[in-house]
């Protein structure tokens, strides 16, 4: 190592600028493509901003230095959570995530039904001498029909050529074939054939066509569906759905905000609330507990093994620090193979039978002497306040540990929904992912928000405690 | 100045690199064209070999280009709800159970086959992916589990009885030999246990009227359940079921001969034919009802973005048409080793495990499609690990009681 | 080769506090300056503006012709030397030497032949592979040095760059560092702590307390003619020896009265300081340097002269001389302005020195001829040269001279 | 830095020690070797289990001895030459772990690498300028970090999806989408770590740097960053390690077999075949290991010295 010349700075400097800019210059002529402005007045801008921090002295010192990480951070981190926080005031969960434009269409599609003892049709596309689109059908029966926009015509059955159930041909009309059904979709698939009243004979591909008829129409006065049954009007309920005054629900809804919905159920829902405050003991004390022992453990370790001049001293450490490099997530599946209590290593080798995973204390135990052998080792080597709340944070909100270890089990007898095991992040993702209906992500961003404040507000507390903000100074 | 000269080089590299990115460009994103239609169906690696040849030969007659990509198959449901419009698939491979998540999201359409082409499928296949009286998808493989019993070792029972003398009497002779490998483990499988939970009465959705899953009906602690469950009580006394076996050890030990009898299904095809075992496949002999298992049924589905992307008549056309009938489904056999859903296909099925897996399925129960289903799974198979992990274990009676009231609830508050 | 000049230089750091006040200074071209206080009393700060590591609230600082406040530091062609050395612990010595002149893109040839002359300069040449850390503390300060010097800067700065010697090699490198100044001539600005330091070393002596600039004269002139008792306590070890006094006439001159003793001024003192006759009935600051005090019983000639007398409370031999502490009568100076200049006494001491100003007593030092045989609890009669006496206002705190 | 200076004054206090009867200093030391030994087994037990499933003939995950009864190296084979299907099937499971293992090498060590650097230009940032916004700019930083990520992930693949679509290059499915989005937790606890160890390097070698011509830029690549190799280390391998670890986002970005990263592969690999891939599946666990375990060798020195010594005196 010698004097550093400086031109490697200045390289990476105009290196950096060159790829910002171009990637600017080209981004913003593909969103000038798509028509997208607003994107391109945001990235023209940004990309002035980051030249002018660059080309500009001084002043924008420590900026020149923060600017790079703050831009992964905002992109991949801020932006990740914003989108999180928004979704929490959403009802963004199974059977709400379309706009409303796309479930009233996908509750037309879905309100075709067939008609009770209607017919099946074998289908032939094929044009008039004018051109015009139309249909040659076939019913089970043999009877053959054209069916044009204004209704359906029975023709002879001579006309009509049948092959392999199939028609090939039809007097008087040109039938489609082969590669020219390829690109008849925009007007085969739009096309119906009324029969009177809401019934209309629709195709179903190329060879087949059913009748069906709507049981639902959409009024847009009362922004709503009426079942053409009995009349129930299912109206837009401000939460997402079309509901009828009986509380039944038409399927899709969409996706919308509902305020502070999320966060009420949280409050009220005695079956998210119960467990939740459970939970958040188990949490706490799984999380102190493996900061505290991988503490001790650690410092433990580093007292015995500082000794200068210790033999195997260096064995020691290169040893204890090989299951670090073992990706950890693989070594939880190793855990659980070698706690089960029956069959697994630990109980066969110590001639135990220990209910290592099925109890629900000793699972705990388990929980934390495995979270225990996964962050000692790294923390062997460092031992500092910020880090040990870091770690805190980190092991609140270890979601991997618990999922591959027990998966939050075993179940406790009395809650639905929390295993004995479960901390707050994973009992967030069970009633998130597995709720009674699919997927709430709303509820389970709503949950997220107060786990952060959770989370925060502890370490911001022991950071004060313990002065680590002193590093500031 | 200095200063001067390294903002005149910095700009010159700044307009240089840009230009050449300009320049290395690839055409404008591909949107203006009025070529011929084109088809995107997503599917696993596993069945893309025979989607790859039946649509583009399918669309070679249609002049359709037929774009088959690769989705790992645990990721094709969710990012379905994500993708954006341009970059969506027309057709998708699925699993019958997302059927009403996929309905209920509004992302996939209703399908109407001909009643020749519905003939040559059982009715459950159709009902598994049906939701709320419409079909979504076209099955094409069906799968379950059998009981794989090693028939060096035991006899092939009849009854239930005679199953359960067997396996006890192959356990007693030695002390690290099971009973019977069938997997739980700490989370539980209420899938493996599926056919005990039938055998005894026991179901998870009643229907409503339409023949619709109502997950208002649970089944899951229902009178005839609860009163044969004791015999679950019975089973765990005589370790007869021990939920401390996991897949590995339950798969391990009947692989070594450890366990005479196996429950399982056609993914372990390969292992059980190299093996060297003689085995036989049956259905769980009767308890006190058909020990049915749970049935999973695969299928095709057309998607919502079909109709964006101007290709709806095609996708049905290869869907409810094509797919269903019986030569792609023989295809799908070879390549994914299931049991085809289409009957014409499934009599041509010339592999004997396949066959057997085929059988023991008979009268079986697709796994409830409706998204409350989520609500279920954990809870049943907890229930089955507190039953069954030998001394210190719930009742049975308690266990699948409160596993009830828990889905219950859970379902009431999603 | 470059002056240097403060004008009106305020520093006013962003937490509001101000460490440099007004400050207007000039260094002549190749002089060797010290800017000595006592700690906080903005001497660093001053000389960090210089380099260009602090910011210059107001007013300006040229170097040469070239007003620099706006200039980075590696413009302001200036090396500094860091208290601490600040040498690159992973550079070798020779790297660190080189450093600057390679940032500089000077020649390959050039930066070896300048190396080298610094090395041999310094008597660094067989250790310019070395790390900083294979080096005694005396070598990483000539190795600083070097980085300094090697470049042939307009300005060197130097900031406490022996306080963390021992004793004898602080004496020895003072001396080099004096030598290598004198050779290169190169205008320099030198901070420290340490007013014997400062004495020994600069052309001139700045004295700053409290971020002002008391006086800059020569060493003789600081010493012999103090501006004020601030001045007149910081320089001179031991410390200048201050008394209550009050002036009164008598027989047409002029006695200082300490208590129940009095000492005569002399005419010519008097009228070299004509404003004292005016403080006649008052009370002053008397100063008397412990050179001015010589135990009367050794004295064969003019033995006659004024006298103080007092009791001797310790005495210190120095093998040349003896240091005699002897309390006598009189309220002792305790101003702040003495008490801050009074760096080497320590917190004990000064609670001492207020104790006895209430009962009235004060110690004197005399710095008396070894033959003196003066010991602790004698009665010792003081001659005083009253040659050189000082006068202060007490409330100004400055020297009494012309009206 | 040289070898040779460090060890020497490591060793130096020691030379009293050597001089004592062996026999003695293992009577003063000998509950040393006992700790550490029960800390070598807890901590080798699951490795060394590991170690045995690789070579044992036996595919499972329980059950299996801790001694292999028949060595070999089929698992290993069949990671990167594939298996036979003894059915006469089509082979569905191809050999992709030489793949895995490259993708999580770039991966891993792109992102170890930028982010020490962007952690590294932040730390300088707080721990040598005085700007407004400083002390908060910091404590947002840390709390940032600790909201759960694992909701993010879903906005984090729309984004992804999002940018693809005008640069492919970072989209869906590719390595450097991936490490990009690592790199948003370059600025965490990491920057906190490095400023730590910034501040105790004496801002007066930067000023002096400064004084004999440096720019900001040359202060901190030519003074700065050597001197804190120590700190350097230590984050690259977290973050080396910290990345190889990575699932839940690297299995929502990458699609496709060839591109997986060790863990999405590997679990993917045993999630669809159970225990019939345990064998192979210990031996990829093992392969995994080695790029950390090696990397951590190669650092241990700078990791030790930048742990213990902490300061960096002139």
């Amino acid at each position: 190592m010698s004097a550093f010349s400086g031109t490697v700075g200045l390289a990476l400097k105009i290196a950096f600028l060159s790829i910002v800019n171009a990637l600017g210059i080209w981004a913003a002529v593909v969103l000038i493509d798509h028509h997208k402005w607003r994107a391109v007045a945001v990235l023209a801008a940004a990309t002035a901003g980051l030249d002018a921090i660059y080309l500009v002295k001084r002043w924008t010192l420590p900026l020149k230095f923060l600017i790079p990480g703050t831009i992964f951070l905002l992109a991949f981190h801020v932006v990740p959570v914003a989108y999180t926080v928004n979704v929490a005031f959403t009802n963004y969960s199974t059977g709400h995530i379309l706009s409303k434009s796309e479930a009233i269409a996908g509750i037309k599609v879905n309100s075709l039904t067939e008609v009770e003892n209607g017919k099946a049709y074998t289908i032939a596309p094929a044009r008039d001498k004018g051109g015009h689109f139309l249909l040659v059908l076939r019913d089970d029966s043999g009877a053959t029909f054209i069916g044009t926009k204004d209704g359906l015509r029975p023709i002879p059955r001579s006309d009509v050529t049948v092959s392999d159930g199939a028609i090939t041909a039809a007097r008087g009309y040109r039938v489609l074939k082969g590669t020219e059904l390829g690109s008849l979709d925009k007007e085969l698939s739009t096309f119906t054939v009324p029969l009177g009243g809401d019934k209309a004979i629709q195709p179903q591909g190329f060879d087949t066509a059913v009748v069906l008829a709507p049981t639902l129409r959409y009024d847009p006065k009362a922004d709503g569906f009426v079942r053409l049954k009995d009349g129930v009007l299912f109206k837009d309920n401000n939460r997402g759905s079309f509901v009828a005054a009986n509380g039944e629900e038409l399927e899709p809804g969409w996706k919308t905000y509902v305020g502070t919905r999320n966060f009420s159920r949280i409050a009220h829902s005695s079956l998210i609330r119960d467990p939740f405050l459970k939970v958040f003991v188990w949490t706490l004390v799984f999380a102190s507990l493996v900061v505290f022992i991988s503490f001790a453990l650690g410092l433990l370790l580093a007292i015995t093994l500082n000794k200068p001049g210790l033999s195997f001293q260096r064995t020691y450490r290169a040893l204890l620090v090989i299951p670090f490099a073992v990706p950890a997530f693989l070594s939880l599946l190793v855990w659980q193979g070698l706690l089960n209590d029956d069959f697994g290593v630990v109980n066969r080798l110590f001639h135990t039978s220990i209910p290592w995973l099925f109890d629900p204390n000793w699972a705990r135990v388990s929980v934390i002497l495995v979270s225990v052998w996964l962050v000692t080792l790294p923390l062997l080597l460092v031992a500092v306040a910020p880090l040990m709340i870091a770690s805190f944070a980190f092991n609140f909100n270890n979601f991997g540990n618990i999922y591959l270890l027990t998966g939050g089990g075993p179940a406790l007898g009395n809650s639905p929904v929390a295993g004995a095991t479960d901390i707050l992040i994973s009992y967030t993702y069970k009633i998130a992912f597995a709720a009674g209906k699919g997927q709430d992500y709303g509820l389970a961003s709503a949950l997220a928000i107060i786990i952060f404040f959770v989370v925060a507000t502890i370490s911001a507390v022991s950071f004060t405690r313990t002065k680590a903000l002193e590093n500031l100074a | 100045m200095k200063v001067g000269r390294r903002l005149a080089i910095l700009l010159a590299v700044v307009l240089a690199a840009s230009l050449t990115l300009i320049g290395g460009r690839a055409t404008p994103a591909a949107h203006a064209s009025a070529k011929a239609a084109k088809l995107t169906i997503w599917v696993d690696n596993v069945q893309k070999p025979a989607v790859d040849k039946i649509a583009s030969a399918w669309g070679t007659r249609r002049g359709v280009d037929v774009n088959v990509t690769f989705h790992a198959f645990g990721s094709i449901r969710d990012d379905l709800k994500t993708v954006k419009t341009e970059n969506a698939p027309d057709v998708i491979v699925a699993a019958h159970d997302w059927t009403g998540d996929l309905a209920a999201n509004g992302l996939v359409a209703p399908l109407f086959p001909t009643k020749a082409i519905k003939k040559q499928f059982p009715a459950y296949a159709l009902n598994a992916f049906s939701y709320g009286g419409k079909l979504y998808g076209a099955p094409y493989a069906l799968e379950n589990v059998g009981l794989v019993v090693n028939t060096r070792l035991v006899k092939v029972p009849t009854t239930f009885a005679q199953f359960e003398k067997e396996a006890l009497a192959f356990k007693h002779k030695s002390a690290d030999n099971i009973a019977l490998a069938v997997p739980q483990g700490s989370g539980g499988d209420a899938y493996h246990m599926y056919p005990f939970f039938s055998g005894l009465g026991g179901f998870v959705f009643g229907s409503g009227k339409n023949g619709a899953l109502n997950p208002n009906k649970i089944g899951v602690a229902n009178k005839t359940f609860l009163k044969n469950a004791p015999l679950i009580d019975k089973w765990n006394r005589e370790g007869l079921i021990n939920s401390k076996v996991d897949y590995g050890t339950g798969k391990n030990a009947w692989l070594k001969q450890k366990a005479a009898f196996w429950i399982t299904g056609p993914w372990e095809t390969d292992a059980l034919k190299a093996s060297g075992i003689p085995f036989r496949i049956i259905q769980l002999p009767k308890i006190k009802f058909r020990s049915v298992p749970f049935l999973g049924v695969q299928g095709m589905m057309v998607t919502k973005f079909a109709a964006a992307h101007g290709v709806a008549s095609l996708a049905k056309d290869l869907v409810a048409n094509e797919m269903m009938k019986p030569s792609f489904q023989l295809d799908l056999e070879q390549a994914n080793l299931r049991y085809p859903a289409n009957i014409v296909a499934g009599k041509r099925v010339s592999d004997p495990v396949l066959k057997q897996f085929g059988k023991a399925g008979i009268g079986g129960v697709p796994m409830p499609n409706i998204p409350q289903m989520g609500s279920v799974w954990a809870e049943l198979g907890g229930a089955w690990v507190k039953a069954t992990k030998g001394p210190g274990a719930t009742p049975a009676r308690v266990a699948f009681a409160t596993a009830a009231r828990n889905i219950a609830a859970k379902i009431a508050g999603g | 080769m470059a002056d240097v000049q403060f004008r009106d230089v305020d520093k006013v750091y962003d937490n509001g506090v101000q460490a440099v006040f007004s400050l207007s200074l000039q260094i002549q071209d190749g002089e060797f300056l010290v800017l000595v206080g006592p700690s906080g009393c903005g001497k660093t700060t001053a000389l960090r503006m210089v380099a260009g590591l602090e910011e210059i609230t107001d007013g300006t600082i040229s170097i040469g012709d070239r007003v620099v406040n706006d200039l980075t530091p590696k413009d302001r062609d200036i090396a500094m030397v860091f208290q601490n050395y600040a040498l690159y612990p992973h550079l070798s010595v020779g790297d660190n030497i080189a450093f600057g002149l390679r940032l500089r893109k000077t020649p390959k040839k050039t930066v070896d032949e300048r190396v080298q002359w610094a090395a041999r300069l310094l008597g660094l040449t067989p250790y310019l592979d070395r790390r900083p850390k294979e080096l005694s503390g005396g070598q990483r300060q000539r190795v600083a040095m070097g980085r300094a010097i090697v470049r042939q800067p307009q300005v060197f700065l130097m900031d406490e760059p022996l306080s963390n010697l021992d004793a004898k090699l602080r004496v020895q490198m003072r001396a080099e560092i004096g030598r290598i100044q004198r050779e290169l001539k190169t205008t320099t600005i030198y901070v420290t702590h340490d007013q014997t330091e400062a004495m020994t070393m600069g052309d001139h002596v700045a004295v700053m307390r409290k971020g002002e600039l008391q006086q800059m004269d020569t060493p003789q002139k600081l010493y012999s003619d103090p501006k004020n008792l601030f001045v007149a306590s910081f320089i001179g070890s031991p410390s200048m020896n201050l008394v209550e006094a009050e002036i009164e006439r008598r027989n047409g001159g002029l006695v200082a009265k300490l208590a129940d003793q009095e000492l005569a001024i002399p005419a010519e003192v008097a009228s070299l300081r004509p404003a004292l006759a005016g403080y006649a009935g008052r009370k002053v600051a008397l100063g008397i340097r412990p050179e001015q005090l010589e135990d009367a019983s050794i004295v064969r000639d003019g033995a006659d002269g004024n006298r103080l007398r007092g009791r001797v409370l310790l005495t210190e031999a120095l093998g040349s001389e003896l240091l005699a502490h002897v309390e006598l009568s009189g309220r002792p100076v305790v101003t702040d302005d003495v008490l801050e200049g009074a760096v080497e006494l320590e917190d004990a001491m000064l609670d001492d020195l207020a104790q006895k100003a209430e009962e009235e007593r004060t110690t004197f030092v005399g710095r008396f001829d070894a033959e003196s045989e003066v010991r602790p609890d004698h009665i010792v009669d003081m001659l005083v040269d009253t040659g050189k006496l000082q006068f202060f206002d007490l409330e100004t705190g400055t020297s009494i001279r012309a009206g | 830095m040289s070898t040779s200076e460090r060890v020497a004054e490591v060793t130096v206090p020691a030379v009293a020690e050597r001089r004592q009867p062996k026999r003695r200093r293992f009577a003063q030391n000998w509950w040393r070797h006992a700790v550490a030994l029960i800390a070598l087994v807890f901590a080798l037990f699951p490795v060394a289990y590991v170690l045995s499933a690789a070579f044992n003939g036996d595919n499972s995950l329980s059950g299996s001895s801790l001694i292999p009864r028949h060595v070999t190296f089929d698992n290993f084979r069949t990671l990167f030459v594939g298996q036979k299907n003894t059915t006469g099937h089509a082979t569905f499971q191809n050999a992709h772990y030489a793949s895995w293992f490259a993708n999580s090498m770039i991966v891993a060590g792109a992102t170890a690498l930028l982010t020490v650097l962007l952690g590294a230009l932040a730390a300088y940032a707080f721990s040598r300028f005085r700007f407004r916004g400083r002390r908060l700019g910091m404590l947002t930083l840390l709390l940032i970090h600790m909201f759960p990520q694992l909701l993010a992930v879903l906005a984090i693949y729309l984004i992804v999806l999002n940018v693809g679509d005008i640069f492919h290059f970072i989209g869906l499915n590719t390595l450097s989408a991936l490490v990009l989005v690592y790199l948003g937790g370059a600025m965490g606890v990491n920057t906190w770590l490095m400023k730590g160890f910034f501040d105790t390097i004496p801002s007066e070698l930067d000023e002096s740097a400064r004084v004999d011509g440096a720019t900001p830029a040359q202060v901190f690549w030519g003074v700065v960053l050597p001197l804190a190799a120590p700190v350097l280390a230590v984050i690259a391998l977290i973050s080396f390690v910290a990345t190889l670890n990575e699932f839940v986002i690297a299995s929502v970005v990458l699609e496709t077999q060839h591109k997986f990263t060790l863990p999405v592969g590997l679990w993917q690999y045993i999630d669809q075949k159970y225990s019939e891939h345990w064998g192979p599946f210990a031996a990829g666990v093992l392969i995994a290991a080695v790029p950390a375990a090696l990397l951590f060798a190669f650092l241990q020195r700078y990791i030790v010295q930048g742990l213990t010594q902490g300061a960096v005196k002139g």
